[in-house]
């Protein structure tokens, strides 16, 4: 899997608040458009000044010939600066980055699952433009606080996905958790179930209690803070499950062995 | 124009220009493989070996700072062995010298691992004894005693050119940096990571669960020069100036400080290309200002007289 | 909330908020007096006075860097009795307590002007001891022996509330800190600036003309920030923290750290109502945290246990 | 002279490219237009980040009512910001700042000459609009490299000013410098001229030379690297004349005690 990676320089075609804290930003680059893959991400320059002086790790939202989609939200200044960018800037982007999603073996027999836990919806999109090609019948289920915070049912949905909803606060769809959701969605032919989840470490957390249980395939795509994000730096490490014999260097770099890392691999109780 | 060259030869490692990698923050060498022409670079020195395999510091381990950030990886590194067998070959293919960065808590640690890597194609070592020494409270380099013994065993162990890595946490930096050179260094590099600590108000915990960490990039640019500059008027081996160099004026600056070589550390997160960028940017200005040869550079720093002895006498009225 | 009080008593200092000056960025306190309101503040350090009138240091004298920036002024001051004469009794209408910050290059010189300036109306002196000791190598403060000897020397010479004010550039500041509260200080404030250097690559001349100058500013807060820890640990007298505070969650950073109280330098020049700001900002932190008092968060870092013994262990691991 | 200095962020009306390398920007603020004089100069920040950290000095170039406006030229990383920023935008400024041109006792029998060099023009504009008010005869001498470079012809016209210009290449105006142009206006009354001056050192340097021989009263606006801006950081000084009895603590601080000085007061050998 020993693919190009590409550091390019891109005008924005749009920039476009889509909620009341999230963006979604396009731009043309045929280098990262031929090696994407769902799942990968990007590592973005946002300001050319030295502070904040550390790239910003992006999933890739979605893909349409050499355009390539990012969705991010307001948590800060780094992603507050990418906010304020408009169409014919120039955006720094390095990619694509990570492993990405392990979808390739998904046959139309399966039942994929995509679990996304509020901006956690971001990779899955990507996901499912591939998914909705090989397989017939992708479910999505999508997360939030509130109703203004769910993201891109439209989109979903005009990829024929079957998109459930869930809110914290019951504005939207079921009251309750997107975990609650993909409770409902373990009658009763588990053995075709694969998930595929990203979202908040405790979200992921209770995923990993429901799936476990039922010994059902299933992905998370992880959060670090990153320097390099390319594997040099040992930033961004979270402990892996012991392989056999491999001694007790367990540590694993969410940007290079990750951000996708089987739901096994992973020592949920250091998370 | 033609005569123009970039080569140098730091204690015996001969680069094709003097800019190279610093610990750690490349990894060992592979990661930017796909990204980079690593080939062009003047020399690389991989992340901190140690003997055996280190699993690093719990995690936060990074966080930013304003203009820098504070790490404390922990050194995590696959021990000698793993070094030796699974990295250092492929490393090799890149053409171009690799120095290894070495360290370990105890004096013996540092002279079985020069002796383990001494004749296995490296080009130098570099130590770093900016770590603590069980054998004697405090770090090996904040202390000339400590580190001028540490220095004098690890010679006599191996015949690679050897540099010592300095750490800007203590008082005066060249009474380290002398007691290297008189212990038989062949080059010192500095400036290693200052010591730095970040608080989460909310939480109220130590943003890195090491409580403290390494402070690095342009933050720490203006003492690291001025160290590079104080040790290389005190030393007469090669000093290899580093800390916070960001682009080739940052570059130039440290060779005119003395530097006869540079090292780029966050920068490559920043901008993986800066190390390229920074060899285009010194032949730039060497054609500018009708240079021939780095050496013309080094050390170039106009201090007038006057200067000199205001320096001398006030050195911290300031 | 009505019971919310942000006053504190530093060494017998009463200031009716945490948040004062820097010694240096402030002048004496009346150049900013028609663009904020000065009279809320906790206290006002004023720039550093000599004995003698002193001119400074040669042009140019400050130098902007990432995050932070280089001074040389060379602590060009009146001297003591315009000090006394001029600056004073302007400075008192504000009703906010008065530190003078007070240097020398002997010994006798920070007496007489302890001396000079005790019955005067101030409340309290801050020694800036980071500056050339004539009678010993280095600088006052970069020396336990020497800094223990001249704190007992003033503080035998006045009975104001002695702060004694810490150069960063030591191996070991706690050292230091030590030393001066075994002398009889009734508190520490740390850090002064960090001794830095930047070039002109064009002209290839040091951009300040004293070569060398303080860095001050972003770049130099996680420094400031560990030392602060650190000294506050070691030391039982109060511990009076600055360098790099732009924001109240700076300044809250440092009382967590164990700072009983901030002083703002560089951050005045950026936004002149930064002090105004911090005190607003403790006090809403106060209210959301449901702290009554300034010592609630003062030394309140969350450390545990664990990562107590890996800092103990692993100082330099970073 | 103890007036008030604000801090104020207000929107941009305009920011105007108006050379190769040269803006024009305005914005509305009472509280400064009030206050403001001739040779004055607003402290701003140029970003909100840390880097650069620093605060630009800029003169106050224009007065309109409540629009104040400056002039600026790209040098670096701040005025580079600056340049950036679009109406609508906020600027964040200190201000009005320094001492301002003794104008007040200029009358209509005298002969006020200004003399900018380069960029130097840019307080000059503000002072031409006060002393059109107290005095017919107002001269304007604007040197630059080359012709394009040439700023605010126009605006001096309009003024009804007597405008004279020199280039460095004779691309229009007389071909040498400002101070050529200056040399011509010493003959035959030299006792009614009053000289106002702003531009590189050399220039300057040059002036003085000139006023000097013939003892003209002459300012001088100089420039220096700040920090505060207010007088508090001693950063800022050039050193003076030795006023009599005085010691020998001679130095003056730009932004407080200047920008604008009599030009007997500076030690030119040493600028
Ligand atoms: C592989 C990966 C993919 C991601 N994909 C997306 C995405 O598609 N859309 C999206 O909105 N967000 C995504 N994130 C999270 C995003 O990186 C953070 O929200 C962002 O870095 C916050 O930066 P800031 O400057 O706005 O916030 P600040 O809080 O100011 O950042 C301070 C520091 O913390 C780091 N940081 C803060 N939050 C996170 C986080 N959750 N993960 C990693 N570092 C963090 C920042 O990088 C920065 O160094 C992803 C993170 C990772 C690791
Ligand atoms: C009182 C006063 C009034 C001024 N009025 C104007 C004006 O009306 N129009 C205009 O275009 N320029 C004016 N200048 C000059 C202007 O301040 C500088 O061009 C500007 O600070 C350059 O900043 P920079 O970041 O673009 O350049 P950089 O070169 O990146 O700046 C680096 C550092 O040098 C300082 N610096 C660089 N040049 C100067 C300079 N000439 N004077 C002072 N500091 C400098 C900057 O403030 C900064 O700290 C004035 C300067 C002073 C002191
Ligand atoms: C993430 C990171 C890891 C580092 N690891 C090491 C290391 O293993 N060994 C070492 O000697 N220095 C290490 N350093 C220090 C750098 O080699 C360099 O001395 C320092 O970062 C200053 O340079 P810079 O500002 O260009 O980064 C590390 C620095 C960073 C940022
Ligand atoms: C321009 C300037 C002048 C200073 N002058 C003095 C001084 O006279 N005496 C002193 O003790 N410290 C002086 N300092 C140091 C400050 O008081 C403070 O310790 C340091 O700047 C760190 O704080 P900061 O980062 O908030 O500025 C000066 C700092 C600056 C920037
Ligand atoms: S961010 Fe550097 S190893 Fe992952
Ligand atoms: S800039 Fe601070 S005194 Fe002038």
């Amino acid at each position: 899997m020993k693919s190009k990676i590409f550091n390019v320089k891109k005008e924005i075609i749009e920039n476009k608040k889509i909620s009341s804290d999230c963006y979604k930003m396009t731009f043309a680059s045929k280098e990262i458009a031929e090696q994407a893959r769902p799942g990968q991400f990007l590592h973005i320059r946002c300001i050319e000044s030295y502070d904040p002086l550390l790239r910003r790790p992006i999933s890739i939202h979605s893909l349409k010939g050499n355009v390539v989609g990012i969705l991010y939200k307001i948590i800060g200044r780094g992603t507050g600066l990418l906010s304020k960018k408009i169409s014919g800037d120039y955006i720094d982007v390095i990619g694509p980055l990570g492993n990405g999603f392990g979808y390739q073996s998904v046959a139309n027999r399966q039942l994929p699952i995509l679990v996304g836990g509020g901006i956690g919806i971001a990779p899955l999109y990507f996901l499912a433009q591939r998914l909705v090609e090989k397989c017939s019948d992708v479910t999505v289920l999508i997360g939030a606080d509130t109703k203004c915070n769910i993201l891109c049912i439209d989109e979903f949905k005009k990829l024929d996905c079957r998109v459930k909803i869930s809110t914290d606060d019951g504005s939207t769809g079921i009251n309750g958790t997107v975990v609650d959701l993909l409770k409902k969605e373990f009658v009763p032919v588990n053995s075709k179930l694969k998930v595929f989840a990203c979202g908040p470490v405790p979200m992921l957390k209770q995923v990993n209690q429901q799936v476990s249980k039922y010994n059902v395939s299933s992905q998370v795509s992880l959060e670090r803070q990153m320097a390099c994000g390319v594997g040099a730096c040992m930033g961004c490490t979270i402990k892996g499950q012991r392989a056999k014999g491999k001694g007790q260097n367990n540590y694993k770099r969410v940007c290079k062995d990750g951000p996708v890392f089987d739901i096994k691999e992973v020592v949920w109780e250091e998370m | 124009m033609s005569k123009l060259s970039l080569g140098v030869d730091i204690a015996g490692i001969k680069m094709r220009n003097p800019v190279m990698t610093a610990s750690g923050t490349f990894g060992y060498g592979l990661e930017y493989s796909n990204l980079i022409n690593i080939e062009d670079f003047g020399a690389i020195v991989t992340k901190t070996i140690t003997l055996e395999p280190r699993i690093g510091n719990p995690q936060p381990r990074i966080v930013e700072v304003t203009g820098g950030m504070l790490n404390s990886i922990g050194l995590q590194n696959p021990g000698a062995k793993v070094f030796i067998e699974e990295k250092l070959p492929k490393l090799k293919e890149y053409g171009v010298p690799i120095i290894a960065n070495i360290s370990g808590s105890k004096k013996a640690e540092f002279v079985k691992l020069a002796d383990l890597l001494s004749n296995i194609g490296l080009s130098g070592l570099e130590l770093n004894i900016s770590c603590p020494n069980v054998e004697h409270a405090g770090l090996f380099a904040q202390d000339a005693d400590t580190t001028y013994k540490l220095v004098r065993k690890v010679r006599k162990a191996t015949n690679l050119p050897l540099i010592v890595k300095l750490t800007p946490n203590v008082t005066d930096v060249t009474l380290i940096a002398g007691a290297a050179e008189d212990a038989g260094a062949d080059a010192v590099s500095l400036i290693n990571t200052l010591i730095g600590m970040s608080i989460d108000i909310q939480t109220k915990k130590p943003k890195l669960a090491n409580v403290i960490g390494g402070l690095s990039g342009p933050a720490v640019k203006p003492i690291a020069l001025r160290m590079v500059y104080e040790v290389s008027k005190k030393v007469r081996i090669p000093v290899i100036g580093m800390g916070g160099i960001m682009s080739s004026d940052d570059a130039i600056e440290f060779l005119l400080a003395g530097a006869s070589a540079v090292a780029i550390g966050t920068a490559n997160f920043v901008n993986p290309n800066t190390c390229c960028e920074i060899i285009e940017g010194i032949k730039t200005y060497m054609g500018n200002n009708k240079f021939n040869k780095i050496s013309d550079i080094v050390g170039r720093v106009n201090v007038k007289k006057l200067e000199k002895l205001i320096y001398a006498r006030s050195i911290t009225y300031v």
